[in-house]
């Protein structure tokens, strides 16, 4: 891959700049020059990459072999990988809002936290995110019957708000704690929460395949979930097993041979989704 | 001495109709048939008023505040423009033309009252009514997390509980009452059934009348704190009704579940629907809170919450709703039509209010108002200036003029109008 | 300004003209018979085709409804950002537009006259306060009249003069222009949750039928004289089988006397909704050939397409039974409003697919409504904006008339149901541009009994639309061309001032609001309103006072006299 | 007939003649190994020949708990029928009758997409024995390779299927027969031979143990029946049956027939199992059965098969 | 001595009444700077009807009068909307634009000194 790097040149900015070029599909192709005066949004004003970044590395002739280093916290910049179809991002700090929304392909690292509706609406590729995610990760826009439509989202830290709100497809992984509604309105895709799970759970959650799994503690689940056994189902072991092999979560094949209690629910919207709970001690 | 009759009451959602109020020699002397707010409104209208415009507490003249405030926002690149929901759809229309020209973002007080049900309602929808549908047809009214016996004084008697109609001519015992909510408020003398519900539970609540509905059963033996029995009892008097109405107020929108709470109701009322006639009506607070959401809409596509600043509408609340803009810092000026977020928005965003270059239009001194760096003094729409207010059903009526507002003070539409054509050049 | 709009091939349906190469004339706004060129701008429109400006009898562009539309779909304006220029406003389009962006994009379509369909008169200062934000455009509104208490009330007791009475104080409350009637009856048992299912089924709470509710109403809009016929979304919209339903509402009304100088007693609204055979989703097919046949028969119906556009869209009806229908046939949000004493609506977002059966019949069924009728001055193009699919979509329905080959090759691309279960596939008709010319400006205008409209003889407005296109040699196989000029009209002139050219709009005037103004005789007035007022005071929640709009909300208005009781 | 030899055992140069075949590989895992092989031997019994089975099937080799998708021990089955369309009614029968009523298996596609010549949706039509509660498994949207599984609620538990399950254009009836001077010596070298022969992936060999005693000659002197023993090839009647080809010696016949997913495998198979074959004492012969070339597009030659190593 | 509660805040008729003549009138003062306490729990910490009472959640604290009244049950609490309310609450939306203001977990303990004012609030503000 061909190495793209910009360096922050301001620090905290508090009016957040927008910069959705910060993609491969974007870069890739223009020259060094080109990418500097890619247009950016700051407020009200429009303004040029170069005035937030030093640009500098190698621009490749395809998103495919793009990779884009951001050098530092950016927690001030909106949108980037937005869109996205392939090559990959690296942040080496905290990122903003829309991280990777609607994208379709490539990677996107970051190896602090980020801000709201990071993966919003994405229907594939990979974001990892080394900290903590925001509300909305992974979520519907408003008004969206479908919110993630593919790919998989990883967060080591915890997850805010209605993470996964609307998802259809794909998968997301909560290393750390999930804040409550999380998997709302879930019709399809799968959930995993390593810490602690907060109430609201799978709230309107309607079926087709949708499943949050809990390997961690649960603080409550609604009263229109329907428990109905403990077992040990055999499909959690190619789930278990994929978060080891393909997203490095060694301790999740703790959990495999472990037994689950499955509850059946949202009834409130007569859904039939799934939350499986592992089985203490 | 002129007495004006279906006078227009600026205060609440309802906008009242009925009003008698007594002018003379330019003073209100006497109100009839309002409540306790609407007289307190309409006889003190002309006390603690902003008397001047102000530039950093100096009195100025309306072109220099105007001049001052049209600076202040063309130089900001994250201008706010924030309040709106006491005064007319005419002022409305202004600021949302002036946060366009301005690429700024504009909010209105929804974003903290009912902005979850608008975010709720653009998930699942509404079955909602106007009052007048309420009135004649409702045999079951619950009123849930609101108390209009504090908020919206005359509701129960002209709109709801008490209201006698086309199919209620019997008023209060024609209907079937229930009150929810965390505290034994004064509803309870009012309902035929209290449900006391926990703080912070009323999504389980709803979620499992919603179950029951549905005709699943209920595994548990109480949820938030409300029995089994009281759920299975109300779920089936709610699908026996032949119109049944929940009102609904800030004690869904501002606890925990926020819209999420909101969607839960409109998921009832909507499956409620498939056994009987079912609505859902928030109870908005300021008078105009509807009007600025309707006026944004057509406008902007957008009820609140909405950012020009690439040049056409963007909406999302959270990202680009007054609280968040200020508590993060980002807003570097704003502009504050009739309201006072000061006093009423969480403390770090009051901060920043007081931090940035803040414009202030209020007839009234407001703590708002004493930390603005340019504030204007407005006609008082209802009272001193006419336009269309939206009830809290939808319902657009049209606000009177009584009387002059004070020497040179313009109605809030002429100010921004002003400004619009300073920032304009 | 004065303009010479020169040597374009005009098409003036109304005054015979038939694509001849012509000069037309405006001054002082308005059409006149010839000018010096000295004293006009002049535009070259040779090579091009000259219409009147487009007018839409049946397009919800302001309201609660359509602003519930709006409120309910962030969704659908995130596909289509409009920003602001120099001399537009900003806003967002697709299915729900904003009001300036509405106005904007009729106005690039050549059309000037837009027509709100669905007024309950409750909201009517709502649907004033948009049309105002509505620019370019000349407008108005049809109050809904099927569903209000007291016609129901009047119909029963069976007092046509008091319902006429109504109708004027009405018309004149709302500033409305015509009867506009929703599933009359089923509205009001919506109320209850319930809906009437036939013309002869009892109004759930009063002892009348929709056929009373219809055939009173017209009876009185004709003794009235008012400008239009009653406008009529038919019971039982969307369900399999109601083609029989619309037949004989048209039947029901075949008695009553037309006002002097029209011949029409009753326009039926976006048919192809109510144009289905079949008793099941499962056996749907057309009812389109039985209903042009009734209409090719007769004489006293009009009636307009609501033709389907497969794309997503957001429909919205004062019908609210059928939009509770569409809700749990679609499990899509849904908004449902009831309007106290007068009328209801409801909201729900659908997308008409091309794999769908039930949608491939629609869509055929809208065409061949249009061209199994052999009378283009009865049938109207319209999509029921937004309903059948958003109004931007006329060039493409106007393609679709024009050629038989654009309508193959789209049944070619979706479900084979509307080659099996409709007629269209056999029909050969194509529209020419005169036909187009009838059908989008010429006869909505003379339906709607507005003189200065729909045409290009001295007197009328001096709305014009220049389409960038020549007729000469212009063949149906060009379809994509006519679609491409129709779109972007290369001037539309409103009221003498040039409004957009090569597609952009470059001045914005406020267009003018008609409404229908019918003096009530004095005695009938005052046992009127002293029935309104008991009314009002037992049943509304708004004073009688402060129910008709103000003149405040009508800043350039159009009233329209009408002599009703001679 | 001219002759080579292994290990100075006679090869004759002739060849199998193999049919075009479609198989499908099917990996059945379960708690432990014994419950992964039961599944597997219902699942593949009475599948020897088309003659009069619906499809033929064998076990292809066991897997590790590293090899399977699971982690579980498993085992691998291949089963072949003549079209992608007869081979789908088997697996959904024996995968059903079989393997869905074996306490803890689960089963997963054997041929990755990009290998196989089609998917076939077994899991898909299995998945309706959950009568309604059956659950959609996803795996990879967007990210990894899109994968989908059924899970049916079964009173044991839970049974695992993967919706699709690959098919490859295959290769059925290779085979060779080994003569030798007594029952003994050629049953034990067919036994070697099909121990070696299960050590080459992609193959299985569908009959008893992996031995056909019979032999087939297609058509018989009854009108009713198809197929009969290989008589030329019987010893009893070497003498008495008028086209004999048993050499003189040979006293005891045993076909070793081999399907594999493709050419290549079969043909690895055969030389394994001729050159286990030859090791034994009293193998006399190594020959293969083929119909002059007239019935199957696979001509396989014996020479070919074992390269250098004849002579 | 301290207590927890869960505090919520809300609008009352005479807060309207108040607002209406003035924000920086007495009345109006006077509408919003108490709590509303349960007897009991009022003197657990020993405090009562027209006493000083801290307030303080995770985002801040604010001095405000205590109210007694039955209607009010032991473990809850209750501050009218207002500029006293408004330093207790957490600004974070949540994506919404809605901060939670009700349902809060509060602690109260007896004040050292007296209510801010109005206008030492706004001083305050200004910084």
């Amino acid at each position: 891959m061909m190495e793209l790097r910009l360096k922050p040149k301001v620090s905290g900015l508090s009016i957040p700049l927008e910069a959705e070029v910060i993609s491969p599909d974007v870069v890739a192709g223009k020259t060094l020059r080109e990418v500097e005066e890619l247009r950016v949004y700051h407020g009200n004003r429009v303004e040029t990459l170069s005035e937030y970044f030093e640009v500098e590395g190698e621009v490749a002739p395809n998103p495919e072999e793009q990779l884009i280093i951001v050098e530092g916290d950016v927690s001030w910049v909106k949108y980037i990988g937005a869109e996205m179809t392939a090559g990959k991002v690296i942040v080496k700090g905290d990122a903003g809002m829309h991280l990777g929304s609607r994208m379709t392909g490539g990677e996107i690292i970051v190896e602090g936290s980020v801000g709201d509706w990071a993966g919003a609406e994405m229907a594939g590729g990979l974001i990892r995110i080394r900290g903590d995610a925001g509300d909305l990760l992974g979520a519907a826009y408003r008004g969206s019957p479908e919110g993630m439509r593919g790919g998989c989202i990883f967060v080591e830290g915890s997850a805010g708000y209605e993470t996964g709100t609307g998802m259809r497809r794909g998968l997301i992984v909560i290393g750390g704690d999930a804040a409550p509604f999380t998997g709302a309105h879930m019709n399809g895709g799968v959930i995993f929460i390593l810490g602690r799970a907060a109430k609201r759970l799978g709230a309107q959650m309607k079926g087709n395949g949708s499943l949050i799994i809990c390997l961690g503690e649960v603080e409550e689940l609604l009263p229109t979930f329907v428990y109905d056994t403990t077992y040990t189902p055999t499909f959690m072991r190619i789930y278990l097993k994929t978060l080891s092999e393909k997203l490095g979560i060694k301790r999740a094949e703790e959990y495999i041979g472990r037994a689950f209690r499955r509850y059946r629910g949202d009834r409130a919207v007569g859904g039939d989704g799934e939350i499986l709970v592992v089985e203490r001690g | 001495m002129p007495v004006y009759r279906s006078v227009v009451c600026p205060f609440c959602g309802c906008l009242c109709d009925d009003l008698e109020v007594t002018v003379e020699d330019n003073r209100i002397v006497k109100v009839r048939n309002g409540c306790a707010i609407s007289t307190s409104k309409f006889l003190h209208h002309h006390e603690n008023r902003v008397e001047k415009p102000l530039i950093d507490g100096e009195s100025a003249t309306l072109e220099e505040a105007v001049k001052e405030a049209a600076e202040i926002l063309k130089s900001a690149r994250r201008p706010l423009i924030y309040g709106l929901s006491s005064t007319e759809c005419g002022a409305i229309a202004k600021a949302i033309e002036l946060a366009e020209l301005i690429g700024g973002v504009i909010d209105n007080t929804a974003s903290v009252c009912h902005g979850p049900t608008i975010l709720a309602l653009q998930t699942l929808g509404e079955s909602k009514c106007t009052l007048g549908t309420v009135r004649n047809r409702a045999d079951l009214i619950i009123y849930w997390g609101c108390n209009p016996l504090e908020a919206h004084l005359r509701h129960l008697t002209r709109y709801s509980a008490m209201a006698r109609g086309l199919y209620t001519s019997g008023g209060r015992k024609d209907r079937y009452v229930v009150a929810v909510d965390v505290r034994e408020t004064r509803m309870k003398r009012v309902a035929d059934l209290f449900v006391k519900v926990k703080p912070g539970g009323d999504y389980e609540l709803l979620s499992a009348l919603r179950a029951v509905v549905r005709g699943y059963g209920l595994d548990v033996d109480e949820v938030s704190g409300v029995p089994r029995d009281v759920i299975l009892e109300l779920a089936e008097r709610m699908k026996k009704s032949r119109f049944g109405a929940i009102f609904f107020g800030l004690g869904l929108t501002q606890s925990e579940g926020r819209h999420m709470n909101i969607e839960a109701a409109i998921g009832l009322v909507a499956d409620l629907n498939h056994h009987t006639k079912f609505v859902l009506i928030p109870m908005r607070g300021h008078y105009n809170v509807a009007g600025a959401n309707t006026v944004t809409t057509w406008q902007t596509g957008y009820p609140y919450a909405v950012d020009f600043s690439r040049g056409y509408p963007r909406y999302n609340p959270g990202e680009y709703t007054a609280v968040d803009l200020l508590s993060r810092g980002e807003a570097d000026a704003a502009l504050i039509i009739a309201s006072d977020p000061v006093a009423h928005l969480p403390y770090k965003a009051a901060r920043r209010l007081a931090e940035i270059p803040t414009i202030v239009l209020d007839p009234k001194r407001s703590m708002t108002s004493m930390i603005g760096r340019v504030v204007i003094p407005t006609a008082a729409a209802g009272i001193e200036a006419e336009g269309t207010a939206y009830r809290m059903d939808g319902i657009p009526i049209r606000l009177k003029k009584l009387m002059e507002p004070p020497e040179g003070v313009l109605p809030d539409a002429e100010i921004l109008s002003l400004i619009i054509e300073e920032v304009m050049g | 300004m004065n303009l010479i709009i020169k040597g374009g091939y005009v098409y003036d349906p109304i005054n015979g003209v038939n694509g001849e190469r012509m000069d037309i004339y405006i001054k002082d706004g308005k059409i006149v018979e010839e000018l010096p060129e000295h004293e006009a701008k002049v535009i070259d429109a040779s090579g091009m085709v000259v219409m009147p400006g487009g007018v839409d009898l049946h397009s919800h562009i302001a309201g609660s409804k359509i602003n519930l539309g709006r409120l309910l779909r962030p969704e659908d304006h995130r596909k289509d950002p409009v920003p602001r220029t120099r001399v537009t406003r900003a806003g967002v389009g697709y299915s729900c537009p904003s009001t300036y962006i509405a106005g904007y994009r009729y106005a690039q379509m050549g059309y000037t006259t837009v027509m709100e369909p669905a007024m309950p008169p409750l909201g009517a200062r709502h649907v004033h306060e948009e049309l105002n934000d509505t620019p370019i455009v000349d407008k108005s509104a049809y109050p809904l009249f099927g569903n209000n208490y007291f016609v129901l009330k009047y119909v029963r007791e069976g007092d046509l003069e008091m319902l006429k009475a109504f109708i004027a104080w009405l018309m004149r409350a709302t500033r409305g222009y015509a009867i506009k009637i929703v599933n009359p009856g089923g509205v009001e048992s919506w109320k209850w949750g319930k809906n009437v299912e036939g013309l002869d089924d009892t109004v759930e709470g009063f002892d009348v039928t929709p056929r009373q509710i219809i055939t009173s109403l017209a009876r009185a809009n004709e003794e009235l004289g008012l400008p239009h016929t009653i406008h009529l979304h038919c019971n039982n919209l969307g369900v399999p089988g109601n083609y029989q339903t619309t037949i004989e509402t048209m039947r029901a009304v075949e008695d009553i006397k037309p006002k002097e100088g029209r011949e029409t007693t009753i326009h039926i609204v976006h048919c192809q909704f109510n144009a289905l055979a079949g008793d099941s989703w499962a056996t749907l097919r057309s009812g389109a050939p039985e209903i042009a046949k009734y209409v090719n028969s007769h004489r006293h119906v009009t009636l307009d397409l609501g033709q389907v556009i497969f794309t997503d869209t957001t429909t919205m009806t004062g019908d609210g039974p059928w939009q509770f229908r569409l809700y749990n046939l679609t499990g899509n949000k849904w908004i449902n409003s009831d309007v106290e004493m007068e009328a209801g609506a409801g909201v729900v977002p659908y997308t008409f697919r091309k794999k769908n059966p039930v949608n491939a019949i629609q869509w055929a069924i809208g065409l061949e409504l249009a061209l199994l009728i052999y009378d283009p001055w009865r049938v109207y193009m319209t999509t029921d904006h937004p309903n059948g699919g958003p109004f931007t979509f006329y060039p493409k329905v106007i393609a679709w008339l024009m050629s038989r080959k654009a309508r193959t090759e789209t049944m070619l691309e979706i479900h084979k149901a509307a080659m099996r279960k409709t007629t269209l596939a056999d029909i050969y008709r194509e529209y020419d541009f005169y036909e187009i010319a009838i059908t989008t400006r010429a006869a909505p205008a003379k339906v709607l009994g507005l003189r200065e409209k729909g045409h290009l003889g001295p007197g009328a407005d001096g709305d014009v639309a220049i389409y960038d296109i020549d007729p000469t040699e212009w063949r149906p196989s060009m379809y994509r061309e006519v679609e491409k000029a129709f779109s972007r009209a290369k001037y539309t002139i409103k009221g003498g001032e040039i409004i957009v050219v090569d597609g952009e709009v470059v001045s914005t005037p406020l267009g003018k609001t008609y409404w229908v103004d019918v003096e009530i005789p004095e005695d009938l007035e005052g046992e009127l309103m002293k029935d309104l007022e008991e009314g009002f005071r037992n049943y509304y929640t708004i004073s009688l006072d402060n129910y008709p709009v103000e003149d405040a909300y009508l800043p350039i208005q159009r009233p329209v006299k009408v002599v009703g009781w001679r | 007939m001219e002759m080579m030899r292994v290990n100075g055992v006679e090869v004759e140069d002739t060849f199998a003649e193999a049919f075009r075949m479609w198989g499908c590989r099917v990996i059945i895992t379960a708690k432990n190994q014994k419950w992964a092989d039961t599944a597997a031997m219902e699942m593949t019994g009475f599948a020897t020949s088309v003659i009069m089975c619906d499809c033929e099937a064998g076990i292809e080799r066991r897997l590790s708990e590293d090899e399977t998708p699971d982690g579980r021990p498993g085992t691998a089955v291949i089963v072949f029928a003549h079209s992608k369309k007869t081979l789908i009614e088997p697996l959904v029968r024996r995968i059903g009758q079989c393997v869905l009523t074996c306490p803890t298996t689960a089963v997963y596609n054997g041929i990755p997409e990009e290998e196989a010549d089609a998917m076939l949706d077994i899991g898909k039509r299995l998945r309706f024995f959950g009568d309604g509660y059956q659950v959609k498994m996803r795996l990879g949207d967007g990210w990894l390779r899109r994968r989908r599984f059924w899970r049916i609620p079964v009173m044991e538990g839970e049974f695992l299927i993967e919706e699709m399950l690959g098919a490859k254009k295959g290769v059925g009836g290779g085979n060779f027969i080994i003569m030798g001077v007594d029952e003994d010596s050629t049953l034990e070298a067919a036994e070697r031979a099909v121990e070696a022969i299960h050590r080459v992936p992609g193959v299985i060999t569908p009959f008893p143990g992996g031995l056909c005693r019979s032999g087939s000659k297609v058509g018989s002197r009854y009108p009713f029946l198809r197929a009969s023993t290989n008589t030329p090839f019987c010893p009893a009647i070497k003498h008495t049956y008028p086209e004999s080809q048993v050499p003189e010696g040979v006293n005891s016949i045993i076909e070793v027939v081999i399907n594999g997913l493709d050419e290549a495998s079969v043909r690895r198979a055969m030389a394994e199992g001729i050159r286990a074959a030859v090791e034994v004492e009293g193998v006399r012969r190594i020959s293969a059965v083929n119909f002059g070339g007239k019935l199957g597009k696979y001509q396989i030659y014996l020479r070919d098969c074992l390269g250098g190593e004849a002579s | 001595m301290e207590i927890t509660v869960t505090l919520i805040t809300g609008r009352t008729a005479e807060q309207g009444v108040g607002k209406e003549i003035g924000k920086l009138s007495e009345r109006y003062q006077r509408s919003v700077n108490y709590i509303l306490l349960n007897p009991g729990d009022a003197e657990r910490i020993g405090v009562g009807e027209g006493e000083a009472v801290e307030v303080s959640t995770l985002h801040g604290s604010t001095r405000v009068w205590c109210k007694l009244s039955e209607d009010i049950e032991a473990g809850m609490a209750f501050i009218p909307l207002g500029p006293w309310a408004n330093r207790l609450f957490d600004p974070e939306t949540h994506g919404t634009g809605i901060p939670s203001v009700k349902g809060v977990e509060a602690k109260i303990r007896k004040a050292e000194g007296e209510p801010p004012t109005l206008e030492e609030l706004l001083r305050e503000l200004k910084g």
